[in-house]
């Protein structure tokens, strides 16, 4: 057992730390127009500077870097995390070639186009058709949740190719470029104000048969991959709770021992935590899986994302809060439902890896 | 970044657990709660083994290991209710006495231990580790540190059992015409306490490595796998009764076994909000966080 | 809304409290053939003392009496809480003429013959079967958590007398005497080290049919008016947690705020259920039926009982408790089981109360 | 012993739900919390149907009712998410003008409160209770029980209001094709909502007849009530939002309006750490208990 960092390592950390000091800016939020394309030429600097990520532990150390500085919202993750491994696993080698330069340099923004609004948790209910004429696919329907869906370049989506077939069959993984005819995003508001998601919507939209990704009627074999890169990726980084808990620590009263012993329980959570992602780094790092692991570690990092938030509000009350605040607070709320609710999250834990009949 | 044990260490567990499986079974640890005397055989076997001496240097008829070798081997100690004295005397005594006792300190215990022939009680009295009626001056830092972390690993071994005795109760147990495992009521208890363990594991293995290089958060860190380690096992010992139901509260079911060793293990060294309450005392937020 | 007690009333508490503390005294525990004797005599001098407990309030002024005087273990709540109702309703002139002077004297002890090894929250699922010959039914089968099981004079049972039938068909509502040939109860020994209850083994039993309650093969129905007797009867008293927590207010660290914080939670709880069981007497004393509203009751005195003394082994550790204590912390360990688990209580409060489909 | 209210009170429920559900739909609870000044007419209509005026003596024009009159409409009020002062102007100002006040401000207060005409802000400052620019000496204490009560009886609405909602959208919503309401941990979290309000409502309830009828216990039932009815709700706010996913996030739907109301409300006067906090430091467990 060794937790050290090599001097490689160290010295990569001390880098990126250095760019970060100089290069870090205030960007308006992505959920605007300018605020969207302020962060996509943050984006493109961010790939010019070239930090070589080509490890987990390297990546980490980024990722953890990037948090401490207060960098501003990564707008390229659906297509670095969750688009570029989906190519390199089902890609044809004109589609990586077509694709993967301009996922990595930033030049075109990607979003995922799985929720509808009658499948959130189900996802084998998505009712988006796709029927072919010809060498294109016309698609109808619509999708939720869709991270800056009104600017991103690209969408690849989910879409029943045979409406015949059974649930998770007869589904295909599509590409779609957003500003084909038909498709039209509108912007969905949340509770707090804050846009940023879109539902997008799919009127006659003509998609070129050569953007299906894997074979037509196996795209829920090729979402695997999709949902199996974002479980893969590592978690989130544990820093990120320490932060706020130090946040927390500085709102409380503190002579008020009930007040710190309720921040003690979260910073015990919080170790327990970074204890837990320096585990799954390590796995990751030494070539291991993480498969179905990832539904613990979801289940980690989200209800103690809620709680540092739940109890935070409970110990200084919503009176004395940055928009910033509340931002984080809501998108905490959200971390139980979205990627999978904490509830389907325990069916998965109880009956994949503790084999608890269905 | 290698945050795993090596070959020799897993090689080791599986000793400790191929041997407490033989010489422990859980009507022993019955016999022993009923009130029938430890036999000491179980506790020479293991010293045949190499198990006592662990940490005991090589100088004095030890292995040389350190907290990490042992980790491991309290999660199978844990796992099986093992009474023997493994955290006091391996644990705590030997590396304390070796890094703190004086030269004739060592020569009376550090052999015995490895040998299985120690037989003394151990505390902590203040300032002072007590073994037997010998005192090692100035130590206890190290021994509490030491005493968390090996206790949180064996309450953490304590939980997997109660999760692995749970699970297979509900796969068998049939209420309404299906397995009582199939409730999602139940599911969700068994996956919570899963989760809780994976929270808790890594947090008591970690409290290993910071005891074994002597690293500046040694202390702390134990602290906080002994709090986690608690409060898993709490939450364990409350759904692992409530799957089982009646069966679970009768003297012949062996549930009971884990629930009170769990008990005892959470109140050694202190119970969490007591724990909790002591770290407030010694460390600002700011210095913890 | 009028939350005081008649002069009436008053009279009847302090007769009550006056009585107690000349008659209590301390009985050796009722799991022995000598503890269990000394009992049922206790029970004929409460009877003989004639206390009318003609309505619910005052019932509940004389149980919390009771409580308050650590007045012993009550042995014949089987017999007037759960057999004279069901009798009440089900029984022949004959056979209430038969039992309900003996329940009502105390002469007669009863058990409950209900769950068994197979059937624990899952009733309808019972094995134990009745076979008819002529005029008596021949029972063989095994019955378990039977309270005072190796004592008790009488035993009423589900047996399952029509083995074609679907599961809450076919059953029979069974006195049975347990003094007949081929009764053989076998004390079970709880984790704590304590008897009372027993598993009770029927092997070729004769049972007269006039011994039968209702109709043959109707039984299920006769035991929901014995289940609903149980769900009626008056919450557990709330002065009970009160008095366990000025008990554990004494064991903790009163210089630790955050030991009081979880004692003060702890009373919040109570005073929530003291002002729930008034609201409960009240509608009962109104002449209305509590019906399923009783799972809400059985969640909060459980919820509570378990929490009292979970928190209560949290904030004073294992080592410095009576062995009465210890009992107490289990028997509230098995609140959340015995008389249908939370969690078959929040079914029903789910599916019953709200509606959920099931 | 009859713990339950009257015909009288019943009646004033049912006209309280029917105007509130005519006057102040979601929609303009929507648009008040976006910034719309709230208009006196709802205000006013209420004065006409005599709800403002509950409290405020016969001879100022009101009804003379008391603290239990006003529980059953809080609840109403709570439940719509009723943006007027109800209970500042008549839950707390009427009572304690018409107890402590000078007749000068009984004249200038109490007819306007009935009246719906009376526009000011309530507040409690050290010992006094201060309505617009008028102080009130000393009755801080009365204010805080008034204000504790009422406004536990709003939040158990506001929860009440929640598991209504989130009942009916989970009988609703269909995933794997199958109600989401039909899956056990829907179940149970509806469950545990629906009996932490029967728990909280209670207490509520007793703590308007510990005020209307000046018991001694009555701050302390206040309280108590008040840290009830937090709780609930913040479990309510939690399990509520949670069983609606997504669709709970979005402006578009209503449930936000009652997560924030609910909020607004457990920092009212106090959350449940900080009235732990002063019971403890006011009074003795033994008193407590």
């Amino acid at each position: 057992m060794d937790l050290t960092y090599t001097s490689e390592q160290g010295r990569f950390r001390a880098k990126v730390r250095d760019w970060l000091v100089r290069n870090v800016e205030s960007l308006p939020a992505p959920g605007t127009r300018e605020g969207f394309e302020a962060h996509r030429a943050w984006e493109r600097k961010l790939a010019a500077a070239g930090f070589d990520e080509t490890d987990v532990v390297t990546r980490a150390i980024f990722e953890e870097e990037y948090l401490l500085a207060n960098g501003p919202e990564r707008i390229t993750v659906v297509g670095t995390k969750l688009m570029a491994p989906t190519l390199i696993a089902h890609g044809t080698p004109e589609q990586q070639e077509r694709w993967l330069p301009s996922i990595y340099d930033a030049s075109e923004i990607w979003s995922q186009g799985f929720s509808e609004p009658e499948a959130g948790s189900d996802l084998a209910g998505i009712r988006t058709r796709a029927v072919r004429e010809g060498s294109e696919f016309v698609v109808n329907g619509q999708k939720i949740w869709t991270s800056y869906g009104a600017f991103a370049d690209w969408i690849f989506a989910l879409v029943r190719t045979d409406p015949e077939a059974e649930r998770h069959n007869g589904i295909t993984f599509l590409a779609i470029d957003m500003r084909s005819d038909g498709v039209e995003p509108r912007p969905i508001t949340q509770l707090d104000g804050h846009a940023g998601f879109a539902e997008v919507f799919f009127t006659d939209v003509r998609v070129p048969v050569a953007n299906v990704i894997g074979d037509v009627n196996d795209g829920w074999r090729v979402a695997m991959t999709t949902l199996g890169a974002e479980r893969e990726a590592p978690a989130r980084p544990a820093a990120r709770y320490l932060r706020d808990l130090r946040e927390l620590a500085t709102m409380i009263d503190r002579d008020d021992p009930v007040a710190v012993d309720e921040v003690l329980k979260l910073y015990v959570a919080a170790k327990c935590y970074e204890h837990s992602t320096k585990r799954t780094l390590s796995r990751l790092a030494n070539g291991e899986a993480i498969g179905i692991d990832a539904s613990v570690t979801k289940l980690q990092w989200s209800e103690l994302e809620r709680r540092v938030f739940d109890v935070g509000l409970d110990l200084t009350g919503p009176g004395n809060h940055t928009e910033a605040w509340w931002h984080n607070y809501w998108y905490a709320r959200a971390a139980t439902i979205y990627a999978g609710t904490s509830e389907i999250q325990r069916n998965i834990v109880a009956e994949r890896i503790l084999g608890l009949p269905r | 970044m290698n945050f795993d044990f090596d070959d020799t260490q897993y090689a080791l567990r599986d000793l400790a657990r191929e041997l407490f499986a033989k010489e422990s079974p859980p009507s022993r640890v019955r016999e022993i709660r009923d009130g029938k005397p430890v036999d000491r055989r179980v506790w020479k076997t293991m010293a045949e083994a190499g198990i006592c001496g662990i940490t005991v240097p090589e100088a004095f008829g030890g292995a040389g290991g350190t907290e990490l070798d042992l980790t491991l081997v309290y999660e199978e100690a844990g796992r099986i209710a093992l009474p023997e004295p493994l955290l006091e005397l391996t644990g705590v005594a030997a590396p304390i006495i070796a890094s703190h006792g004086t030269d004739v300190q060592k020569e009376r215990w550090l052999p015995a231990i490895a040998s299985g022939d120690a037989d003394a009680d151990v505390r902590i009295d203040g300032e002072d580790v007590v073994i037997g009626d010998d005192r090692i001056a100035g130590a206890f830092r190290d021994a509490y540190a030491r005493a968390f972390s090996g206790t949180a690993s064996l309450l953490n071994g304590v939980s997997m059992r109660l999760v692995e005795m749970t699970t297979e109760y509900v796969k068998d147990r049939h209420q309404f015409g299906k397995p009582v495992g199939s409730f999602q009521a139940v599911k969700h208890k068994l996956a919570s306490m899963h989760v809780a363990i994976a929270s808790s594991r890594p947090a008591a293995w970690y409290a290993s490595y910071a005891v074994a290089n002597e690293l500046a958060d040694a202390s702390i860190a134990a602290c906080v796998a002994k709090i986690a380690a608690n409060d898993t096992n709490e939450l364990c010992d409350g759904d692992a009764l409530q799957c089982h139901g009646g069966i679970g509260f009768t003297w012949e079911h062996d549930l009971h076994l884990w629930l009170k060793r769990g008990m005892e293990l959470r109140d050694s060294f202190g119970r969490s909000h007591e724990l909790r309450r002591n770290l407030a005392a010694v460390h600002t937020l700011e210095e913890l966080l």
